[in-house]
């Protein structure tokens, strides 16, 4: 289990370019700290990449590659299988993909490498859409949530369709390791990376990343709203290891997802009959994480 | 094949085998490949090495040709020595990939079963695939039978690690013509082989001791001076080509004549240039044409990227017309290889007379009547004759 | 040059016959030599071809079969879906996997119709209908392109290991019965 | 304070002196975010608990523990506040960026 004193006071991701109070900055700087020196990271085009490389500025410190947005999962698979081939051990080969990198044009590669049973890390960091670009809407973006290619207006909703399950995708691989987490939950984050670095085989840890710009709040809220998110019920914190789920943190009483939706501009348009219809299909998924994982 | 052997053994492979036996020679730490026809022998084969462990390397069952180039990436970026194989719709559906290897200069070798994209829909060769991919930066060579393919894999390997080129290279077989005919192919010696590639130590992978970073983004500040980088080591990889290949000769016996190969121009009139496995063919048409005392010769064509311009540039002097059997078609303009023939030979002073053939796509066959007709076609061009420089070879009908 | 042309269906192994020839004439004769199918989808009971070229220099030539010296056809019910004479020289043999003999075939005077019932020899030796070895040896013996020696050289080091001694015994027997013919 | 610095990376001043590839060292940090910042925290140590909730969850890692107090690395935090808005002392404030403080 991790100690945060115990954390080293090295920084192997610093100085990078993401707007301020990202949630992925987060992720990528904790989870750097847990993964130490002996990483590769590969980095698919997405916020990540765009924030850190940029030639000759490198702000992770630990060797990595950019690479193209598809194709995270095969790299990973490939880095894996030269270190094998070559006899190097002990290194953490890690992919930091963004939700439209993974859930859509990345799944197919996901899928294979994970399939195959390559030793990496998957870390997928969701803030809902493409974020990068300019908030266009992926696979990934939740239900209402205005987007600039999903923009609420006389005729539209914002985002016709409920969230992909990429934790249940990879459960469905049987996968050796998957997770779910928060950037507000951070030492519920690190020791999922722990757990996934001490993994054989693939590791998959799908974590929220709050995102300011796209969802519409100010950037001092990042950690609350990751919050809000997870004690509403619209996320939650479970892993997935030797064939069964755990969940991580159960609100005792979800709260009603109004107040979480509405910090948010991407959701300020919603009426009071989308918060019902967004609030009944969490109780539904609630209904199936109780009866399937919770027995 | 035994390794302490110096004696190469002669084999009776298709051209996919023979890729396959190159390939193993080569000792890559990691192939990727997803099977398409007809490249498909080639995965059956090397898969059909490792699980007899005549081959030591790690073979990774990609779910795509994107992963498959995807996965070779990752691989040589921490130091492997990485092989893959694809073919038309698998290479078309790569393409991105193919950019991303050769701008961050990774030595990777693939084989293209050359074959026609559909629609419509065919699985028998031209070089429309891989002619499409010609500004993506790799090396792109075209053989001509299995013994050339098995051969240039290995050359392969010494050109992309070459200090200095750092590029990635496609070794280009005719579909179905090379890849699934039998011929007689001298496999070399590993002792002979390992002492003409090296292992591979690359200077463009992982190291803790000196972490980097790879492929990285670049601005406008700085992009294109990586990309003028990228086509000096393109056009330095002329000189290496020619000294790897008349090594390889010295080695093995077999020089395959560097960026072309010349066939009876000496004296010629009218010269044809052909790529791939239409060289042996036209040779054929050649003898029996000089028989009846015309002047024609025959320019093999072997590396598309990097161009020999400055071949043809000195061809243009000694001849009156000159052909391109083009198995490729740009819509809307010409051949591939007939564009840069022609703009090679151009300048203020008058260039050579020109016809450019479209024949064999989609595994049409080109047969030696086809070749002779294009020969006459120009001579009568070099006699003064009207002749269309585009001209469609073996259609069903002519208007 | 000699151009072998092999008539068979899906499944019956004309292009291994092809091939093995192939290999007997190159690699254990001084020779060069070329083999390949009828370029496709494989698919179990469809006519298909297969192409032997035997040659004692380098073979050059990469197109397709036009004219040939010998046409072998291993499944007798392909001649009347296939014209198994198509392009076959003057002076050249026509050998049929066949009860029948040779006269009984009306196909013109310009070649030789050579007859053997080789899906007897191979029931009886193989067990198994497959007459694609057992018809290389009858086009061994009766064409002379190639030594039988290198014909039973090349089933060692073309065929699985436990196919091998039954299909160098066709092979003799075929062999053996056309040179009684001559 | 350990934090990674800004380095003098020499640029490139001819084609002999460009990388094989675009590829540089890992870690290199040429510039500072400070310009993106309009608000700036400032930390009262004297009420500060180091329970290092800011140290955890600053998205830029800029704030430093190994003097056994909190400092801040100017040149990095872009203000974006978290570490304010989370501090459950209450120990450290958002001023305008251009203020003199102390």
């Amino acid at each position: 289990m991790i100690k945060v004193k115990d954390l080293t006071d090295k920084e192997y991701l610093y100085g990078h370019k993401a707007c301020p109070g990202c949630g992925m900055g987060i992720v990528g700087r904790l989870a750097a700290k847990v993964l130490g020196e002996k990483t590769i990271i590969a980095l698919p085009a997405s916020c990540m990449s765009t924030v850190t490389t940029q030639y000759p500025q490198m702000n992770f410190s630990v060797p990595s590659m950019t690479m193209a947005f598809p194709g995270t999962g095969a790299v990973l698979s490939g880095m894996s299988a030269g270190l094998k081939s070559l006899g190097i051990k002990d290194v953490n080969v890690v992919g930091f993909a963004g939700d439209g990198g993974t859930a859509d044009i990345g799944i197919q590669a996901l899928s294979g490498a994970v399939e195959r049973g390559d030793d990496f890390i998957y870390v997928c960091y969701d803030n809902e859409a493409y974020m990068n670009t300019g908030i266009q809407r992926s696979g990934m973006t939740p239900y209402g949530a205005t987007t600039t290619t999903t923009p609420s207006g006389s005729a539209s909703i914002g985002e016709k369709h409920f969230k992909k399950n990429m934790f249940e995708i990879m459960i469905a691989h049987r996968i050796p390791y998957a997770a779910t987490a928060c950037s507000s939950y951070p030492t519920d984050f690190m020791n999922k990376i722990e757990k996934a670095k001490n993994t054989k085989g693939p590791a998959y840890i799908h974590v929220m990343a709050p995102c300011p710009t796209g969802w519409g709040f100010p950037s001092d809220l990042t950690v609350e709203i990751g919050k809000m998110l997870v004690e509403c019920g619209l996320w939650y914190l479970a892993e997935y290891e030797n064939g069964k789920v755990k969940m991580n943190l159960v609100p005792k009483e979800l709260k009603p997802v109004k107040d979480y939706l509405l910090a948010q501009k991407r959701f300020k348009h919603l009426k009071e009959e989308d918060i019902k219809a967004i609030e009944e299909n969490r109780n539904r998924e609630w209904e199936l994480i109780r009866k399937n994982w919770m027995k | 094949m035994t390794s302490g052997n110096k004696v190469s053994k002669r084999e009776f492979l298709n051209g996919d085998e023979a890729v396959a036996y190159g390939v193993r020679l080569c000792r890559p730490n990691v192939v990727s490949v997803y099977p398409i026809t007809p490249q498909t022998i080639v995965v059956e084969k090397i898969s059909e090495f490792v699980a007899n462990k005549l081959m030591d390397c790690e073979y990774i069952h990609v779910e795509s040709e994107h992963s498959a180039m995807a996965a070779a990436m990752g691989a040589s970026m921490v130091g492997a020595r990485a092989f893959t194989a694809t073919s038309s719709q698998g290479l078309a559906y790569m393409h991105e990939m193919l950019h991303y290897v050769s701008g961050s200069r990774f030595p990777i070798v693939m084989m293209n079963a050359n074959r026609t994209l559909a629609a419509p829909w065919n699985i028998f060769g031209d070089q429309r695939d891989s002619m499409a991919q010609r500004d993506t930066g790799w090396i792109q060579v075209y053989v001509e039978n299995g013994q050339e393919a098995l051969d240039m894999i290995i050359q392969a390997y010494r050109l992309a690690e070459h200090e200095g080129i750092y590029l990635p290279v496609m070794v280009n077989l005719d579909g179905f013509v090379n890849t699934h005919t039998y011929e007689l192919v001298s496999v070399p010696s590993q002792k002979k082989v390992d002492e003409f590639l090296p292992a591979f130590v690359s200077k463009n992978a992982v190291d803790f001791n000196n972490p980097r970073s790879y492929c990285m983004s670049a601005s406008t500040e700085w992009n294109m001076e990586f990309r003028q980088q990228q086509h000096e080591a393109m056009m330095k990889s002329k000189k290496v080509i020619e000294s790897i290949d008349r090594e390889f000769g010295d080695k093995f016996g077999r020089y395959h004549g560097g960026m072309v190969k010349e066939y009876k121009c000496d004296d010629a009139e009218v010269v044809m240039v052909t790529t791939g496995s239409i060289s042996g063919t036209s040779r054929l048409v050649v003898d029996s044409m000089r028989e009846k005392g015309l002047k024609v010769g025959l320019v093999k064509l072997r590396f598309f990227r990097p161009f020999p311009v400055e071949y043809f540039r000195e061809l243009k002097s000694r001849v009156k017309a000159v052909g391109v059997i083009d198995r490729n078609l740009s819509f809307g303009y010409e051949g591939a290889v007939g564009s840069e023939v022609k703009s090679a030979m151009y300048d203020s002073c008058g260039s050579p007379k020109f016809i450019d053939f479209i024949a064999g796509i989609a595994g049409r066959d080109i047969k030696k009547d086809d070749i002779e007709l294009m020969y006459n076609k120009l001579l009568n061009l070099s006699r003064g004759q009207e002749e269309a420089e585009l001209q469609f070879i073996g259609m069903r009908w002519q208007e | 040059m000699i151009e072998v042309r092999w008539h068979a269906r899906g499944g019956q192994g004309g292009f291994t016959a092809a091939k093995l020839l192939g290999l007997a004439a190159s690699v254990f004769e001084d020779n060069y030599a070329q083999a390949f199918p009828s370029f496709g989808p494989e698919r179990r009971g469809a006519p298909v071809l297969g192409f032997t070229r035997i040659d004692d220099k380098p073979i050059d030539d990469h197109s397709q079969v036009y004219a040939c010296d010998y046409v072998v056809v291993l499944d007798e019910t392909l001649m009347e879906v296939v014209n198994v004479t198509s392009g076959l020289k003057d002076g050249g043999i026509l050998l049929i996997n066949t009860e029948s003999a040779p006269e009984s075939f009306k196909l013109g005077d310009n070649f030789k119709v050579v007859t053997l019932n080789a899906t007897d020899i191979a029931l009886k030796v193989l067990k198994a209908p497959i007459t694609n070895t057992t018809m290389m040896g009858a086009l061994a013996a009766a064409s002379g392109i190639v030594g039988i020696e290198s014909v039973l050289s090349a089933i060692d080091a073309g065929m699985p290991e436990n196919l091998r001694e039954k299909n160098k015994k066709a092979v003799m027997i075929a062999y053996d019965a056309i040179r009684g013919v001559k | 304070m350990s934090k990674p610095q800004i380095v003098k990376y020499k640029m490139p001043e001819c084609k002999k002196d460009m990388p094989l590839g675009p590829s540089s060292e890992a870690g290199v940090i040429i510039e500072p975010n400070a310009g993106w910042r309009v608000m700036k925290p400032i930390i009262d140590n004297s009420k500060c608990v180091m329970c290092l909730r800011c140290w955890l969850l600053c998205p830029d890692g800029v704030i430093d523990r190994e003097k056994g107090i909190l400092e801040i690395d100017y040149n990095f935090c872009k203000g974006c506040g978290i570490c304010s808005r989370e501090c459950p002392q209450k120990a450290i404030t958002m001023v305008k960026e251009g203020k003199q403080y102390d």
